[in-house]
């Protein structure tokens, strides 16, 4: 879509958008400069890899992550929203974000299709946790991206596809 | 493999042949005539007439400020952006004292920080234009210390670092009363418009004629801004590029040899370029697809 | 008019890189074809106007003589040394006509 | 050394905002190196959050995220001034941790 386009409010509104993100980095780059290694990490127990699921991870089909993973059929649900860009900037760096108004979840889970290893990143949520996640991906090339949510025992899901015409895969 | 060279060859020589057929059909420009404040005001109205949605300020954000999509992804990976580690290098780095006690903010006006919209500039004492990496290589070269390369990570930090202290500050480019720096302003108006490479592609051909046109799901960038979100932050490159990686991998991309990072072209090219960003905010460092 | 000549120029020099082309070539012919091609990038490079391809050309055509190959080094020679001389034209050319594409 | 973690942790009037970027190349085991070899993957297999002695968030990763991995969730609870633990470990062995205050 070309900002010609666009509206002079919506062109208004995304530029206070981007102001407030410039200050927010200003503000959180120079303080997370003061943040590294202020105080030793021994009274932190240490990430445990002991629990990484790795057949889910070593599954080149998607329906074969989904069963290593959670045993189960996941059903679609509109309550599970997947934010993932139409056309992905760079399959290098795609911005993705999973939310969900379902209640009593327990982990969220994200798979690319197209990728040579559909499970991209499983989430453990712990009561108190919001069941709200975003983080960055690889694309290899235009693909589904599927969301999973595990929410009183059952597993939803919602799919959308990105295009992707420069692969997350190297060139 | 030798079909496919010559056929290569061929391509070559007819695009080259097209765009010379063209350029000859436009009227003719008056021989030397340095102007630079009305080609400043020229270039600014080709691009504010030509993308009047985009405000004025916006056109730093390449990209971002012609395409809805892209946008938002960008301010998504803004929120944390992937050229923290440089920024964090590049203030380490600028605090670190040389062996000799000194260090950088000592060969800078105001001590280096919120100076980056003042480069390049013309340096009457040499004749040449100094770009800030020239300048901070001046500088280390000054206290005995081997000069960085031109496009590695290390000058990126740098000059991220010195750029993400003069966000918002705008283009504040000079062009001294000196004959030698309307000189080499005019050399870089001619490098940015002549065109090279076998492609037969000049910095305009990209920056100006297709401006806001898509390559792939890339947005070419308007050359009024351009400069001013260097160093940047590429997916492409999954790491971080100085000016002088960017100006080498745009001749790469058309097929001309690049030429020595930091040529005297390639210093005239930024200071044309960034002379008509003049007024424009620092965004750099920025990040790019 | 100086269009005609830059395109007259590269197409000699590319009728001139086929034209050849049937011929058996000796290791001579392949010296004398370098050497050209080298004089040419030179001046290209004079210009500070090298293309990426022509270097491409050379090194192909070394390799290939290396090999013994030298039909196809005389012909990668003559590439490198056409795409040398387009290389001139085209810094030539713009170095009279750039100001014609300034925003004005 | 700077540590490799850098993290914003904002508490609000109800949850705790946590975003989080990590250095590390997250190389997937399919790009080649400028000498045509395959670069082994190297990858964080496991980040984890704790506030106050318990895990708020655990994400197990594959060679699918990016380079230089974000991360951004909310729990409840958390208030200006705490301690955030944060730890990762990589499928070669390799792990990092910073203790980060909340804000």
């Amino acid at each position: 879509m070309d900002l010609n386009s666009m509206s002079e409010n919506t062109v208004k509104r995304r530029g206070q958008t981007r102001r407030t993100v410039v200050q927010g980095a200003l503000a959180g780059g120079l303080a997370t400069l003061g943040l590294a290694g202020t105080a030793p990490a021994d009274r932190a127990r240490a990430a445990d890899a002991s629990k990484w699921p790795k057949e889910a991870f070593s599954q080149k089909t998607e329906a074969g992550a989904i069963k290593a993973l959670y045993g189960k059929t996941p059903e679609a649900s509109d309550k599970v929203s997947l934010d993932a860009p139409e056309i992905a900037e760079n399959g290098a760096v795609v911005p993705i974000s999973v939310t969900t108004t379902l209640p009593g979840v327990t982990s969220i889970a994200i798979l690319a299709a197209g990728n040579p290893f559909p499970l991209a990143a499983h989430f453990v949520i712990p009561a108190g946790t919001s069941a709200a996640v975003a983080n960055r991906l690889k694309l290899a090339k235009t693909t589904n991206v599927i969301a999973l949510v595990e929410a009183g025992g059952k597993i939803y899901s919602a799919t959308k596809e990105v295009k992707v015409t420069v692969g997350g895969c190297g060139g | 493999m030798t079909a496919k060279h010559r056929t290569a060859a061929i391509n070559g020589t007819v695009f080259f042949a097209i765009a010379v057929a063209a350029i000859g059909a436009q009227a003719a420009r008056a021989a030397n005539t340095v102007d630079p404040q009305a080609d400043f005001k020229a270039f600014r109205a080709y691009f504010t007439k030509r993308f009047p949605k985009v405000p004025l300020s916006d056109f730093v954000n390449g990209p971002y400020s012609m395409d809805a999509g892209l946008r938002k992804q960008w301010i998504e990976i803004d929120a944390f952006p992937p050229y923290q580690f440089a920024l964090d290098k590049g203030k380490q780095m600028f605090e670190t004292p040389f062996p000799n006690g000194k260090t950088y903010a000592d060969c800078f006006a105001n001590k280096g920080i919120g100076i980056r919209q003042n480069y390049p500039l013309f340096d009457t004492k040499s004749g040449e234009v100094i770009t800030l990496d020239v300048a901070l290589n001046q500088c280390r070269q000054q206290n005995g210390q081997p000069p960085l390369d031109y496009t590695k990570d290390d000058m990126a930090a740098l000059t991220a670092y010195m750029a993400y202290t003069s966000r918002g500050k705008p283009f504040d480019i000079k062009i001294p009363d000196d004959p030698r720096a309307r000189a080499a302003y005019q050399k870089g108006e001619e490098y940015f418009f002549s065109r090279r490479g076998q492609l037969n592609f000049s910095c305009a051909s990209c920056h100006v004629q297709s401006a806001g046109q898509h390559i792939r799901t890339e947005v070419l960038a308007p050359a009024l801004g351009l400069v001013a979100a260097l160093p940047i932050y590429r997916s492409e490159w999954g790491g971080m590029g100085t000016t002088s990686r960017r100006l080498t991998s745009c001749n790469s991309q058309v097929r001309a040899v690049p030429l020595k990072p930091e040529d005297e072209q390639y210093r005239d090219v930024e200071y044309y370029l960034s002379y008509m960003s003049n007024g424009l905010p620092i965004s750099g460092p920025g990040a790019r697809p | 008019m100086r269009r005609l000549i830059v395109i007259r120029l590269a197409a000699a020099a590319l009728l001139a890189a086929s034209a050849t082309a049937a011929l058996a070539a000796t290791a001579d012919d392949f010296k004398a074809a370098l050497a050209k091609a080298e004089a040419a990038s030179k001046a290209a490079a004079a210009l500070k106007n090298q293309w990426t391809t022509t270097a491409d050309a050379l090194k192909a055509a070394q390799t290939a003589a290396a090999a013994g190959k030298f039909d196809e080094a005389v012909k990668d020679a003559q590439r490198a040394e056409a795409l040398a001389n387009a290389s001139i034209a085209q810094a030539k050319e713009q170095a009279a006509t750039w100001q014609q594409a300034v925003i004005h | 050394m700077a540590s490799t973690i850098r993290v914003r942790a904002v508490a609000g009037s109800d949850n705790t905002e946590v975003q989080a970027l990590v250095q590390h190349p997250m190389d997937s085991g399919f790009i080649k190196d400028a000498k045509g070899d395959l670069i082994p993957p190297h990858y964080i297999e496991v980040i984890e959050f704790q506030h106050a002695g318990k895990a708020v968030f655990t994400a197990y990763w594959g060679p699918a995220v990016s380079k230089d991995p974000y991360i951004k969730f909310s729990f409840k609870g958390g208030k200006t001034g705490d301690d955030l633990n944060i730890s990762w470990v990589d499928n070669k062995g390799q792990s990092d941790s910073l203790v980060g205050k909340i804000q």
